[in-house]
């Protein structure tokens, strides 16, 4: 039990709580918080499970990824809560109202004449 | 531009269209709090639950299994062709020449996130506290005097560092933005809105910095990106430099692009959902037909 | 410096400066974008089709680094088909886009929905084009996350460039299900990295992947792409989303964008782990049959004319998993993921299945631009106001029924010759659930592109006023629908092109 | 094999436990702003594991990109929506220019 | 007779099928109003197919053979082979296709949406010449399929609701069928390792009595793909529903192009897949033959129940092409003869009728039969050419049809199926009990009131337009020609004894 292995398994908890979260929590906020946690919960993967154990040797490798992977999670996020508060401009609710999968035809489209 | 009082009081969130005097929290509570009532049933919360747990506890154990006889050959690697890559620092040379694409195409999704927020709203002409306040706020104007400067300064070194320390653009980038938006809500820096030309030419200079250097290098090393002899150390730093300053300009786009509630052009809301997907009226004075049609 | 580095740095790099010459928010500077994208993205992948043609699959090593180190862009006859149609379709789309979003002389500086939607959709496109092409030219791990980011953050601003708040919404939900699947991805190539030390793909394949670390990480990039290509329990974001953003960003959209995450599942899935196990494939081929059906039954009771198409694209790609099952017909025991030499892939499915790959991008965004001609003619989205417009758009209409052809697998399509190559390979395994899969699902299809057309052929002619669809816009349809017919009459060069690298191409 | 109680493996442990209660607690509030806070305090104390992890590159990173910027935009966000709701009338961004 | 070919080009088939394609798709293009260039762009097509088919006969007759391919993915490829057997079938086509270009410019003159029409009836033609010359199953399955939905828009022209349902009933059966036929070719290259059509079949005996089972599906499935177009019980409920069609794509489509697409592809499979010997050992050719004397029986029965004139002939059409099926499916060469002329003796009776119905529904508005009272005084030159039409089919000497049941006869008792000269001479009785009342009240009946009363118009010289009653009045000719000339070689019965002597079958 080395200190990588704890934070190896702090990221899977993290991912798990977050992917958990964007599932079931309504608020498109929520779900753009837990998209990203789901991405640092990889980043601790990434540079604990892999790293060489007895001497703790740093991975240039890992860490350019998880510095590209934040960078690309800031851009994410930015365009996620852009969207969210256009949903709440448009539709005036923080929830994604229309259902998707209505297995009834579109509801929005008019009736067919019988 | 309307004050908080919004010209729709019929929406779903029911906000009382009274000004805000007597502020009561009721009518705050859809937006900026989530009781969890439109969550779906509990079960399947518990469903989603049990179904993770497990997959966590297999993963956990895995990632545990012959961990200790884990030997990655490429810090080795690295460590022996890093000076080739005319910088000390491992993670710079990862970053800008070892795999150089990666960062390119990370800038790539910076653009794109900046355009795809401006593709969402009209640009904002205002941003920041209102005018009066700005002035005669001294704790402001003490912070701006003090954090400005040196997050100009820590950037440029930090800029300047990355290739032997542990620093570079993006860390750089941040700060700059950071600053940015300091002066832009203090009103000293009109906020540059997607119109300005400038604006445009700084954010797509990292992009195009990095793919006229890896087209320029094309014909010398027969490999994109791939820097000739004794290049590496000057044009990674011009790469650095020009990669923090279009981050800078991004994060500040992604600060003051944000979309208002309720949008400026909130008029189409009442746009016929099953009509024109740009809202456009279909009357005779229409987008008359393309002239280089035939 | 070989021709590979040339057109691999001008099928990916070309695009990327368009998008920024693009953002020049003058209308010269998005026809200059938009003509150097299509140039640049042409070039790169016929002049890499003529390279493997010539000397079989070639690799372009960014940056001068070797595999574990740097980042490889490799290019073998499946990179090369999907380069090719995709700058087809792309080219077609972008000509179409600029009739679409109207005289962009006024543009008045992103005010209104549309003058925003005039001004962003060929950056957003571009930058979006060069991610897809990234995708297919990538051979590292990570370097496919990256791009997978861009394709998500772009198509789904693509999708929220229609005003109406079903767009919205739905555009929403395709950026969360896109964000989630990138994370699923990305987990699973950490999960890899801890595994075996590498991000190339060539490394990867040559370690055969097989322990139950290797079979945790591919399940999740299985999840993670299967949403991003909305495989069948996956794809309820698809249909809001295709069919509520505008008519070129539908048609790339179901054409081009989902064929990305298409391709790294196959490249996953086959050259990385040689075919994973039957049981996965078994599953793959399942989930595609169950998309067939379901999909089609959905288009069928659909009300809106391109909610319509989007199912169609539900249920076309289930088509695609088919050839997963019938790409090792007797099972991987011979010599499969465990044994070094991969088994005896059936080129009859491999070629069918990426055929029909290829038709359905053709066939798809000819259909779309053609529901879009519709929709643009009378503003109005549902089959019953669509009613009498063949006759005032018969090029529209041709086009509409050469892409439904070419999807139902009628000739002269390129979707018969796929079927027929498909249905060769079921049925010489003895594979009849497929056999009866493939035939059911043709027929589904007819079905419902026959829906559309009687009521665009209905006589009484729709008595809203008709706003007249610049030629451009018919053109650029009829000629995609066009293309597909041909490539069912002549497909031997794909055909050839396609086997070069093959199903594996690093075993 | 299990590592000696060092001062250093106690301290990896608390920051992974602060980390996983942090996110658990963080999902599982009602108000937004509380959310917030309490990612900006996740922010700053996952720099503190790249820190133990010997990624200082990426602690400083995680410090002004994660913690710092996304904190900052998701407070944006907070501010419009709060706009919106009329609640907090003593910061209205968009005052008469 | 010495003859050398004329013209050796080898793409000639290739030529043949574009004469047809390149009008149909230039005339998509045109606009509604553009009539003239329409009609023009029409009748040059069908006269350069003519003129081309003709050159092809002489040369054949003179020994030249004609071959195109275009490869489609390395080992399937469109071959067109323009050999004896194609040219029997194509020479028809072309020939029915100019006149009936001429009778649906008349009588289409009023209606819209003209272009699709032409544009699709060319297709519809241009599918039926690629699929005659197919030189292997894989071009005849491209170009079936492509006449099943290239007829759909022809088959709803009026857009009426019912026409919409009629249309929506021939895809019904066609389309089934059609993806059972796909399966059905697919599996047959799978087992027989090719899809070549060769005389005599490219099936081993052997590899049959291997796999009976197997075979027998991949027979049954071939059938039911070529069965469905060529109307065999209990695939051919779409035919008569589909006259609810103008008149003439009844006549060219429905009694010539579709239906005998159908009828040839059951040649095809029967003589150039198994070859007659192996379907006949494996008992597929006696299911056929058993297949069609009953549909040729059934469907003359149904026919007697008819009011409506083009279901009569609709009703007819369905037993006469089992005629063709059964001849085919008879294990003695003159059966084959009698089958394979009566594809073009069908062809010619058959569309003088549809011609002369159609211009007594367009001149006097008479669709049923007991409307058509006293019909032959108003109308004595369309009658003339119905009578010789209806005589033909009953069998009766001068007119061709007599010497298909004739040849049939003989090649019956040739191969020992004296049970066959029982369905001909039943088949020939019913055909007369429900043609001759047809004649008798038009000729001696009181002129029905429906149509007298708007009798008050003097009549035009041509009892109705010139256009429509010429092409009825050829085909009648070619009817009693193809009879009285029947010994020359030129004649379709010379054409078709030079098939069987020359091997092609």
């Amino acid at each position: 039990m080395t200190p990588l292995d704890l934070y190896a398994w702090a990221g899977v908890a993290v991912f798990l709580l977050a992917l958990h979260a964007v599932v079931t929590r309504a608020h498109l906020i929520w779900k753009v918080l837990g998209i990203n946690l789901m991405g640092t919960g990889v980043f601790l993967i990434l540079l604990a499970a892999p790293a060489r154990r007895d001497p703790l040797v740093a991975d240039p490798l890992p860490q350019g990824m998880v510095l590209t992977g934040i960078v690309v999670a800031v851009a994410a996020t930015a365009l996620a809560l852009g969207m969210a508060l256009r949903v709440m401009s448009r539709t005036g609710s923080p929830f994604l109202t229309v259902d998707p999968e209505s297995a009834d035809p579109d509801p929005d489209a008019p009736e067919p004449p019988s | 531009m309307s004050g908080p009082t919004d010209p729709q009081a019929n929406n779903a969130t029911g906000a009382a269209s009274e000004t805000g005097t007597g502020v009561d929290h009721a009518h705050v509570r859809p937006l900026l709090e989530d009781d969890g009532s439109r969550d779906g049933p509990a079960i399947l919360t518990w469903m989603v639950g049990l179904l993770l747990v497990p997959a966590g506890v297999l993963l956990a154990l895995g990632l545990r299994g012959a961990a200790d006889s884990r030997d990655p050959r490429i810090p080795d690697l690295i460590a022996e062709h890093l000076p080739e890559t005319g910088v000390s620092n491992p993670v710079t040379g990862v970053l800008l020449n070892f795999r150089g694409y990666d960062t390119l195409l990370e800038v790539a999704v910076l653009v794109a996130a900046m355009v795809a927020v401006w593709s969402l709203d009209r640009g904002q002409r205002v941003f920041g506290l209102p005018a009066g306040r700005a002035r005669d706020e001294p704790v402001l104007a003490a912070v701006l005097r003090l954090a400005v400067p040196t997050a100009f300064l820590t950037a440029v070194y930090l800029t300047w560092l990355g290739s032997s320390e542990p620093a570079g653009a993006f860390q750089a980038g941040a700060l700059l933005a950071g600053a940015g938006v300091l002066l832009t809500v203090a009103r000293v820096m009109r906020p540059p809105t997607a119109a300005a030309l400038p604006v445009r030419i700084i954010a797509a200079g990292g992009v195009a910095g990095f793919v006229v250097v890896g087209i320029a290098v094309l014909p010398f090393t027969g490999a994109f990106l791939a820097y000739p002899e004794g290049w590496a150390y000057p044009l990674i730093l011009g790469l650095e430099a020009a990669l923090a300053v279009a981050v800078a300009v991004i994060l500040v786009e992604l600060f003051v692009d944000v979309p208002s509630i309720p949008a400026p052009d909130s008029t189409l809301d009442t746009v016929d959902p099953t009509g024109d997907p740009l809202g456009r009226a279909l009357a005779p004075d229409a987008t008359p037909p393309d002239p280089g049609a035939p | 410096m070989t021709g590979a580095e040339l057109w691999t740095t001008a099928a990916v790099f070309g695009p990327l400066l368009a998008a920024l010459v693009a953002l020049g928010g003058r209308p010269w500077t998005l026809k200059a974008g938009l003509a150097l994208g299509s140039g640049t993205a042409l070039a790169g992948s016929l002049g890499l089709w003529v390279e493997v043609t010539r000397q079989g699959p070639v690799r372009h090593l960014l940056g001068g680094w070797g595999a574990p180190l740097g980042i490889e862009l490799w290019a073998d006859g499946f990179s090369v088909a999907m380069l090719t149609v995709t700058a087809v379709v792309g080219a077609a789309v972008s000509l179409y886009s600029l009739s679409y979003f109207g005289d962009l002389s006024e543009l008045d500086a992103g005010a209104s929905p549309a003058g925003r939607a005039a001004r962003y959709f060929a950056p957003l496109w571009l930058l979006l084009w060069a991610a897809l092409n990234g995708i297919y030219l990538s051979a590292d791990l990570f370097n496919l996350y990256v791009s997978l980011e861009i394709l998500g953050l772009a198509a789904a601003a693509l999708v929220t460039l229609a005003v109406t708040p079903k767009a919205t919404v739905a555009g929403m939900r395709y950026l969360i299900v896109s964000l989630v699947g990138s994370m699923l991805f990305l987990l699973g190539v950490a999960l890899l990295y801890t595994e075996f030390g590498t991000l190339s793909l060539e490394e990867l394949a040559a370690a055969a992947p097989a322990g139950p670390m290797a079979a945790a990480s591919l399940a999740l990039m299985t999840v993670g792409m299967a949403a991003k290509t909305a495989l069948f329990p996956l794809h309820a974001w698809l249909p809001p989303a295709h069919a509520g953003a505008p008519a070129p960003a539908s048609a790339l959209l179901s054409a081009v964008v989902v064929k990305g995450s298409f391709f790294i599942l196959v490249r996953l899935w086959f050259a990385v782990y040689g075919g994973a196990s039957d049981g996965g494939l078994l599953l793959m081929g399942g989930l595609g049959a169950a998309a067939i059906l379901w999909g089609s039954v959905l288009a069928l009771r659909q009300r809106s004319l391109k909610r319509v198409i989007a199912y169609s694209t539900v249920a076309q790609l289930g088509y695609l998993f088919i050839m997963f099952p019938l790409l090792a017909p007797e099972g991987l025991g011979a010599g499969g993921a465990s044994g070094p030499a991969s088994p005896e892939w059936s080129d009859d499915a491999w070629t069918g299945g990426i055929l029909l790959a290829l038709s359905h991008a053709l066939a798809k965004a000819a259909m779309f631009m053609a529901a879009g001609n519709m929709t643009y003619a009378v503003a109005r989205d549902a089959l019953r106001d669509i009613s009498g417009v063949a006759h005032r758009l018969p090029m529209s209409f041709l086009a509409f029924g050469l892409g439904g052809l070419s999807l139902a697998g009628l000739p002269p399509s390129a979707g018969f010759v796929g079927k027929w190559l498909l249905l060769r390979e079921a049925i010489s395994a003895g594979g009849w659930f497929w056999v009866a899969i493939i035939t059911i699902g043709g027929l589904l299809t007819i079905a419902y592109v026959l829906m559309v057309l009687r009521h665009a052929l209905d006589l009484k002619a729709s008595s809203g006023d008709f706003r007249p669809v610049p030629k451009r816009m018919e053109w650029a349809a009829l000629l995609l629908a066009l293309a597909a017919a041909t490539l069912g009459v002549r497909a031997t060069e794909t055909f050839q092109i396609l086997l070069q690298g093959g199903v594996t191409p690093w075993s | 094999m299990t590592e000696p109680l060092t001062v250093g493996f106690v301290l990896d442990g608390l920051v992974a436990l602060l980390l996983v209660g942090l996110v658990f607690r963080l999902l599982r509030t009602r108000h937004l702003f509380e959310a917030i806070m309490l990612y900006v305090a996740y922010g700053l104390t996952l720099a503190l594991a790249w820190v133990r992890l010997g990624a200082p590159d990426i602690a400083l990173a995680e410090a002004a990109l994660g913690a710092g910027v996304t904190g900052a935009l998701f407070l944006n966000a907070w501010h419009r929506m709060a706009v919106r709701a009329g609640a907090d009338e003593r910061l209205p961004m968009e005052s008469d220019p | 007779m010495e003859l050398t070919p004329l013209l050796t080009w080898s793409a000639l088939p290739l030529a043949v099928v574009l004469s047809s394609f390149v009008p149909g798709i230039a005339i998509m293009f045109l606009r509604e109003e553009q009539t003239r260039l329409r009609n023009t762009l029409n009748m040059a097509g069908a006269v350069a197919k003519v003129a081309l088919v003709g050159l092809m006969l002489q040369g054949v007759a003179a020994g030249a053979s004609y071959e195109w391919a275009l490869e489609v993915i390395p080992e399937l490829s469109l071959t067109l082979r323009g050999d004896a057997l194609a040219l029997l079938f194509v020479t028809l086509s072309a020939v029915l296709w100019l006149v009936t270009t001429l009778y649906a410019i008349a009588y289409l003159e009023e209606s819209e949406n003209r272009t699709r029409f032409f544009a699709f009836f060319s297709l519809c033609v241009t599918a039926t010449t690629g699929l005659a010359m197919a030189g292997d199953l894989f071009t005849f399955v491209f170009f079936y399929e492509a006449l099943t939905w290239a007829t759909y828009p022809l088959v709803v022209h009026k857009g009426t609701p019912e026409a919409i349902r009629a249309g929506r009933t021939y895809l019904f059966y066609t389309l089934g069928a059609g993806a059972i036929l796909v399966v059905g070719a697919v599996w047959f290259q799978v087992e027989a390792g090719t899809v070549q059509f060769a005389a005599g079949g490219v099936v081993d005996g052997a590899a049959v009595a291997a796999e009976p089972v197997t075979w027998a599906f991949i027979f049954a499935f071939l059938l039911i793909g070529m069965g469905v177009k060529s109307a065999l019980f209990p695939i051919h409920g779409w035919l008569p529903t589909a006259m609810v069609a103008p008149a003439p794509v009844s006549a060219l489509l429905h009694a010539v192009a579709v239906v005998k697409a159908g009828a040839f592809g059951v040649t095809r499979l029967l003589h150039s897949l198994f070859g007659i010997e192996v379907a006949w050992e494996m008992g597929a050719a006696m299911v056929v033959a058993g297949l069609a004397a009953f549909t040729i029986v059934y469907a003359s029965i149904r026919a007697l129940a008819q009011d409506d004139l083009k279901k009569v002939l609709a009703f007819s059409t369905v037993s006469q092409l089992s005629y063709i099926a059964l001849g085919v499916a008879l294990l003695d060469p003159l059966a084959h003869a009698g089958g394979l002329v009566h594809l073009v003796h069908q062809g010619i009776m058959k569309i003088t009728l549809f011609f002369c119905a159609g211009l007594v529904a367009q001149t006097l508005g008479v669709k049923k039969i007991s409307q058509m009272g006293g019909v032959a005084r108003r109308m004595p030159l369309t009658m003339a050419a119905f009578t010789i039409g209806a005589l033909g089919m009953i069998g009766l000497p001068p007119v061709a049809g007599f010497l298909s049941k004739w040849y049939l006869g003989l090649g019956a008792l040739g191969a020992g199926q004296s049970w066959v000269i029982a369905v001909l001479l039943a088949s020939s009785l019913l055909n007369a009990a429900y043609f001759l009342p047809i004649l008798k009240t038009a000729y001696f009946d009181e002129p029905d009131p429906s149509w007298a009363e708007g009798e008050k118009a003097p009549r035009p010289r041509w009892e109705a337009d010139w256009r429509m009653v010429v092409p009825a009045l050829t085909t009648a000719g070619f009817s009693l020609a193809a009879g009285l000339l029947a010994a020359s070689s030129w004649s379709p019965l010379g054409w078709a004894l030079f098939i069987i002597e020359r091997g092609v079958l």
